[in-house]
């Protein structure tokens, strides 16, 4: 793999008592903080007082039923949605006067529940997208061929494959993208957000649709892809086994409203958490 | 008292826009296609109750039913060959086979009655028997509005309100807004969308030809485009007031035809057009889906 | 030579098509076998081709629908006849005086895609298509009110609004000339387009727009087109983008209609209204979206077609109707599909695709 | 490969409908082999070979017959129509007609001019609008192709172009006749103006009307325009006109609008003198007008279909039993336009062997030479600009009939 961009040095930022940050990076500044994050649709709290921090490299589990707003918290993460109160600081920066573009400039990227593809592009276009600003020819270049064109297309070309390696996927780089099967549709949105060179990686809900043997596959490789990428992933998911197996810190969401935040341990043995979880069995079985 | 006498003008015009503008939103809220023929249909339904009253000595109103009649049927038979086998195609793909059966109309039009132009006589004589304007007078005659103003704007407002009862209340009203919603899940839910669509068109059609009939009242000259330039008047007076609804289809005829009044009154004949593009490319931009029209949010 | 990818093979091939058809056609002509209507044809097939491919690269690689694409090659037109008109005597070379129409042609056109690109780009669906509808009538007019000429002082315009002012305002010299008369249009041009400087436009067009679609910014407009919320969320700044596609669009329109403008000595700009927006607009579909060498066979075929069909008289339009229904219902209905798949089954399929 | 299937069907239905076309008609004929080049026309020759070798004169025509301006364009046609058939029925020099259709479009006039340079056509009558008429002359002048239009009236029509005559009034002088009528007859009138100002024909006679109403102390008090996207609406002209103490109100516009005006002038109650011009003619024949509106009505017209002489009486007569309609101006113009260039052609000894060219050359001079009497005028005679000296007659309507004024 190829060696990471420099990213310029930020100032340590003091980690406060509700972080969930691993102590590996605990001495430096957290990639992700929320403080009161919240939003209201048409007068409807959807999500409120948001605290969040994450730190370099951890591997972070954001769970709870069905309408919680975890997807609304992604959403606001990458701008999709502007937060109605609240600050959130992408390495220290605020990130309140930026759009989803620049956000992901920032280091955010993200992939979506329900599926986002190029559909008519190809999987290498896909990539190649996502690889956007990492080619530096400008448009003249592009209509006139000229040699620095085909270096950028050509070193992009390659990172590309490169990046569809980590899921054995460069055989489909000519494939038309909208025709790959569903799990490989996913693990494409996976490569497509790790070619914009994230420093913290956003996984709505990657497991969603997989067998059990697939879902063991996808642990492995989030794993693989933080240590190899050396950054952040923030994951949601339904999936217990997964978020468990690979999660150093978790978070649940109810209501909107965080109700616990602690490592796995910590979680599984939650009250809040086992009745939030429980109290929605219950209604089932009463249906 | 200009000013009014040319917002008189400018509502009853507008009313005519509106009542267009009615049919087409109906058929862009069920079928979302953007049917560019229904002007053309407006023209049929003209020449129709023209025939009618011209060679087959039939009174006015009953002109304006048999054009209805003749619409409504013209309306089924397009749907179901042009536009039915498109369901599942792409919505440019129905455009250029709308824009197709528009071309088709305007020139069996031509072939059946000629290029020559013919005078529509109003549904409402001009004048009554002693040579006077049919027309109400107010403030002591300075101000006067003709009966066939009235009538259509009575009839704008009586289709409005008919039709929201209807989308509202009724059973294949309900059907209808489902459909618009979602054509799977109604089609899950029993109802017959082919069935439905069918009926919208029908809707519509009859509507474009009670519209052909006061449009021509209005201006009696009908040729074999008479319909296009009132057809894409209307498509811009349902995106105005947020294409799919049916009160800003309403409100937005009117406002077109105000508008247009006003424009070619205070500043410029030649350029009344270009007034109400600007004025709707101004409202587009502060409310996007249109005056009363619904911004729906991607779903992410 | 690297090994070629089936895009450039493509392209290639489109490429070659195109010359082959060009040198055809010139020895066709050279030999005097082929009549004057279909040399007539010429010049406006290659500017109805730029205006397909143009357009192809607002609905077809942006996806948008502009339902106001005359309005530009209006644009291009008028400006086009101004500089050729008021060169005629400092330039007098023809062919550089069309370079130079088509180029300033195109630069307005771009900056009018531009200036009407801020609005429109904010907005989707059939809105846009509306106001891009809006704006090309709203051109239309504007283009009614003027009056030009020029004479040794230089160029007088006079913009027209209220419909009052007549060419003796523009109070031109002895020598000078009125190149635009408000609605009369531009009259007494002198006809200086030819096919060849129409070929040369389209390879240009094309060799610009492959060129664009097959680089980062061609990724990201496409990318924009098929999932905008996807290509933001990847760092594609949506605006840009689109604005990038929709000026070159409208440039591409200008340079076709500076070529169509000085192929005529009369042109009103009631010709560029929305009836020749859907023309082109007819040609991008049936072409196939995004598919440019589908446009330039859809252009060619539908622009002759009415001329073909001249001997039908007063049918002709209608039978044009009925084709272009008949063609969308083939291409596009699942029962023609299905009838056209098993009837396909029993050749030997070797088309790509 | 669904596109390619489409482009192939779109392709075999145009060649299928060409084909079958060219069979039946004498129309456009080209014998190239075709190779996938921008090619236009199919079907044989044959037709127009036979027929030149009979010894026939071709005459080409070209006008709107499709659109918004097809009225005009399938007047001129059926009319002169018309006069070849007498002109054949005669015996002697033959004539072959053929009309095609330009949709009063500069691009597709020049299509169509080209066509019927490819069928062979010697003389042409038309082109029937202005816009067509100055885009199709210009390449007719480089051709040297003789052209008599009927009805394109724009002094540009003719402007440095000796081959292109008219047959109508150029603009400028309806409206300096209009301007000399109303001064002489009507000078203490409020005047008021309606005309359209995206239309070469209303604008042009409006220029002058105005010009020459100023110069002769004629009181212009109002001028409103309209375009064609407008003309279903003149309320807020009429009222302006009307607040502004009109009493005369100058149309210099073609009779549809003008029909739509003179409804809602009475129903808003408004009733000044109405002054119109040549197109007006035809108001009285539109299909269900009700023509008590007209009434009073004044116009300036060289043709009028219900005038008292044989000619126009036969020609109407035969006008209405061919197509069911009564004939406007337009219909007279295109039929004298063909009785004109059938005299010009046997006066200068000209054969139907001879080239358009040589053709073209006679003709500039015999034309400058003929008088003519016709339905649109007595002693028409042409200078070499091309402009046809004709006296425009002012005509009231009175009881749904022209009455000279």
């Amino acid at each position: 793999m190829s060696e990471q961009k420099k990213r310029p040095a930020t100032k340590m930022v003091p980690v406060q008592t509700h972080a969930i940050v691993p102590d590996r990076d605990a001495d430096k500044s957290p990639i992700l903080e929320c403080h009161h994050l919240g939003i209201d649709f048409g007068g409807l709290t959807a999500v409120n007082d948001f605290n969040l921090m994450i730190g370099r490299t951890e591997i972070a589990g954001l769970i709870g039923p069905n309408g919680a707003g975890k997807t609304t918290v992604f959403n606001m993460l990458t701008k999709v949605y502007q937060p109605t109160r609240g600050v959130i600081l992408i390495d220290g920066h605020d990130t309140s006067k930026m759009s989803t573009a620049q956000v992901s400039r920032m280091g955010i990227a993200r992939t979506f529940q329900n599926i986002r593809l190029f559909k008519e592009m190809s999987v290498a276009d896909n990539v190649l997208v996502g690889l956007h600003h990492e080619m530096d020819y400008r448009l003249p270049s592009a209509i006139l061929r000229l040699p620095d064109f085909w270096r950028g297309e050509r070193i992009a070309r390659e990172r590309a494959l490169e990046l569809l390696s980590i899921f054995d996927m460069q055989d489909m780089a000519d494939a038309k993208a909208g025709s790959l099967p569903y799990g490989a549709q996913r693990r494409l949105e996976i490569v497509r957000a790790l070619a914009t060179n994230p420093s913290l990686l956003l996984l709505d809900e990657p497991a969603a649709g997989m067998n059990p043997s697939e879902t063991s596959d996808l642990m492995d490789n989030i794993v693989k892809i933080r240590d190899l990428f050396h950054i952040a992933i923030m994951l949601i998911e339904h999936d217990m086994n997964l978020v468990m197996g690979i999660c150093e810190g978790i978070c649940v969401l109810n209501f909107g409203e965080v109700i616990a935040k602690g490592s796995p341990d910590e979680i599984k043995q939650n009250p809040v958490v086992i009745e939030a979880y429980l109290g929605k069995k219950d209604k089932k079985e009463a249906q | 008292m200009e000013f009014l006498s040319y917002l008189i003008s400018g509502i009853s015009l507008g009313s005519v826009y509106a009542i267009i503008a009615l049919g087409y939103t109906m058929v862009y809220g069920i079928a979302k296609m953007l049917n560019f023929a229904h002007g053309d249909v407006i023209m049929v339904g003209g020449y129709i109750s023209f025939c009618g009253m011209m060679y087959l000595g039939l009174n006015g109103w009953v002109a304006l039913l048999l054009a209805m009649a003749v619409c409504t049927v013209l309306g089924i038979i397009v749907e179901g060959l042009a536009y039915r086998p498109l369901r599942q195609a792409t919505s440019l793909a129905v455009l250029i086979t709308a824009i197709g059966v528009s071309y088709l109309l305007q020139n069996t039009a031509l072939l059946v009655w000629g290029a020559t132009p013919k005078v529509y006589q109003s549904l409402i004589p001009l004048t009554d028997a002693s040579g006077a304007p049919n027309a109400l007078r107010l403030m002591g005659g300075r101000l006067s509005i003709s009966y066939m103003s009235l009538l259509t704007m009575a009839a704008c407002i009586i289709i409005m309100v008919g039709l929201t009862l209807f989308t509202s209340r009724s059973k294949m009203g309900k059907a209808m807004r489902a459909c618009s919603e979602d054509k799977d899940a109604a089609r899950l839910m029993g109802i017959n969308v082919n069935t439905t669509i069918s009926v919208t068109f029908a809707i519509g059609s009859a509507l474009a030809a009670v519209a052909g009939v006061l449009l021509c009242s209005f201006n009696p000259t009908l040729m074999p485009t008479t319909g296009s330039m009132p057809g894409i008047r209307a498509f811009t007076a349902a995106v105005f007031g947020g294409i799919g609804s049916i009160p800003g289809a309403f409100l937005g005829g009117l406002l077109i035809g105000v508008i247009e009044a006003m424009a070619k009154a205070y500043i410029s004949t030649q350029l009344a057009n270009s007034v109400v593009f600007a004025v709707l490319i101004v409202v587009l931009l502060v409310r996007p889906a249109g005056l009363l029209g619904k911004y729906v949010p991607e779903k992410v | 030579m690297k090994n070629l990818k089936p895009h450039t093979r493509r392209n290639l091939i489109t490429f070659i098509g195109l010359a082959v058809v060009w040198i055809v056609v010139t020895v066709l002509r050279g030999q005097g076998v082929l009549g004057r209507s279909a040399s007539g044809l010429l010049v406006p097939i290659c500017c109805y081709v730029v205006m397909a491919l143009s357009l192809n690269l607002t609905v077809g690689i942006m996806g948008e629908l502009s339902l106001g694409h005359a309005g530009f090659m209006g644009i291009g037109a008028f400006t086009g006849i101004i500089v050729s008109q008021s060169l005629m005597r400092a330039v007098p070379s023809v062919p550089l005086r069309l370079i130079a129409a088509m180029l300033v042609g195109a630069v307005f056109a771009g900056i009018f895609g531009f200036l009407i690109g801020i609005p429109v780009l904010r907005l989707r669906g059939d809105y846009l298509a509306i106001v891009t509808l809006a704006f090309g009538e709203i051109i239309k007019e504007l283009i009614t009110c003027l009056l030009v000429g020029v004479d040794e002082h230089g160029l007088h315009i006079i913009f027209n609004y209220k419909g009052l002012k007549g060419v003796e305002d523009l109070h031109l010299s002895e020598t000078g000339q009125v190149i635009i008369k408000g609605a009369q249009g531009a009259t007494g041009t002198q006809p200086i387009a030819t096919f060849n400087a129409g070929m040369i436009l389209i390879f240009l067009t094309l060799f610009i727009i492959l060129n664009v679609i097959y680089s980062r910014t061609g990724r990201a407009i496409m990318a924009i087109r098929d999932n905008r919320i996807a290509a933001e969320s990847v760092g594609i700044e949506i605006t840009r983008h689109k604005m990038i596609a929709f000026v070159m669009s409208a440039a591409m329109a200008g340079a076709a209609g500076a070529l169509y403008g000085l192929n005529y000595s009369n042109l009103v700009a009631a010709k560029f209204d929305f009836n020749t927006s859907i023309l082109v607009l007819v040609f991008v579909v049936l072409g196939g979206l995004g598919n440019m060498r589908g446009s330039i066979i859809a252009a060619v075929l539908l622009y002759v077609l009415p001329e073909a069909l001249r001997s039908m008289h007063d049918y002709r339009m209608l039978i044009y109707a009925v084709v272009l229904i008949a063609v969308m219902l083939a291409t596009n209905s699942p029962i023609a599909q299905s009838f056209f798949a098993r009837f396909r089954f029993g050749r030997k399929g070797g088309d790509e695709e | 490969m669904k596109k390619a299937l489409s482009l192939m069907l779109a392709l075999v239905m145009v060649l299928a409908l060409a084909a079958c076309g060219g069979g039946t008609q004498p129309a456009t004929t080209t014998q190239q082999p075709d190779s996938g080049s921008a090619s236009t026309s199919t079907g044989s020759g044959t037709s127009t070979a036979s027929a030149s070798a009979s010894g026939a004169f071709k005459f080409g025509a070209s006008g709107p017959l499709t659109g918004d301006a097809a009225i005009y364009g399938k007047a001129v046609m059926n009319a002169a129509q018309i006069a070849v058939d007498e002109i054949n029925a005669k015996g002697g020099i033959q004539i072959e007609f053929n009309p095609q259709d330009d949709e009063a479009d500069g691009e597709k006039a020049v299509n169509a001019y080209n066509t019927l340079m490819d069928w062979g056509m010697q003389v042409m009558v038309g082109p029937v609008t202005t816009g067509s008429a100055i885009a199709a002359s210009a390449v007719a002048y480089n051709d040297r192709t003789f052209c008599l239009t009927p009805s394109a009236s724009s002094t540009d029509v003719t402007a440095n172009k000796d081959n292109m005559f008219q047959l109508c009034f150029t603009d400028p002088n309806q409206g300096t006749g209009s301007a000399d009528y109303i001064a002489a007859n009507m000078a203490g009138h409020k005047i008021a103006v309606i005309y359209r100002n995206d239309d070469a024909y209303s604008q042009g006679i409006r220029d002058t009307f105005v010009k020459e109403a100023a110069a002769k102390g004629l009181q212009v008090v109002y001028e409103g325009t309209f375009t064609k996207d407008t003309q279903t609406d003149f309320s807020v002209q009429l009222g302006k006109a009307q607040s502004e103490g009109a009493d005369l109100l100058y149309l210099p516009i073609y009779y549809q609008p003008a029909s739509v005006i003179l409804q809602q002038a009475k129903s808003m109650n408004y009733a000044p003198i109405f002054f119109g011009v040549d197109g007006m003619d035809g108001i009285l024949t539109m299909e269900g007008f009700d023509t008590s509106l007209a009434e009073g009505v004044m116009l300036l017209t060289p043709f009028a279909a219900d005038a008292d002489n044989d000619m126009t009486k036969a020609f109407v007569a035969e006008y209405q039993k061919r197509y069911g309609e009564t004939p406007n101006q337009f219909a007279a113009d295109g039929y004298d336009v063909v009785y004109v260039l059938y005299n010009a052609l046997t006066a200068s000894g000209c054969t139907p062997d001879m080239s358009s060219a040589e053709i073209c050359e006679k003709l500039i001079a015999e034309i400058q030479k003929t008088t003519y009497n016709g339905l649109t005028g007595e002693n028409m005679t042409w200078s070499a600009n091309g402009e046809v000296s004709k006296m425009p007659t002012a005509v009231v309507i009175k009881d749904g009939v022209y009455v000279s004024a």
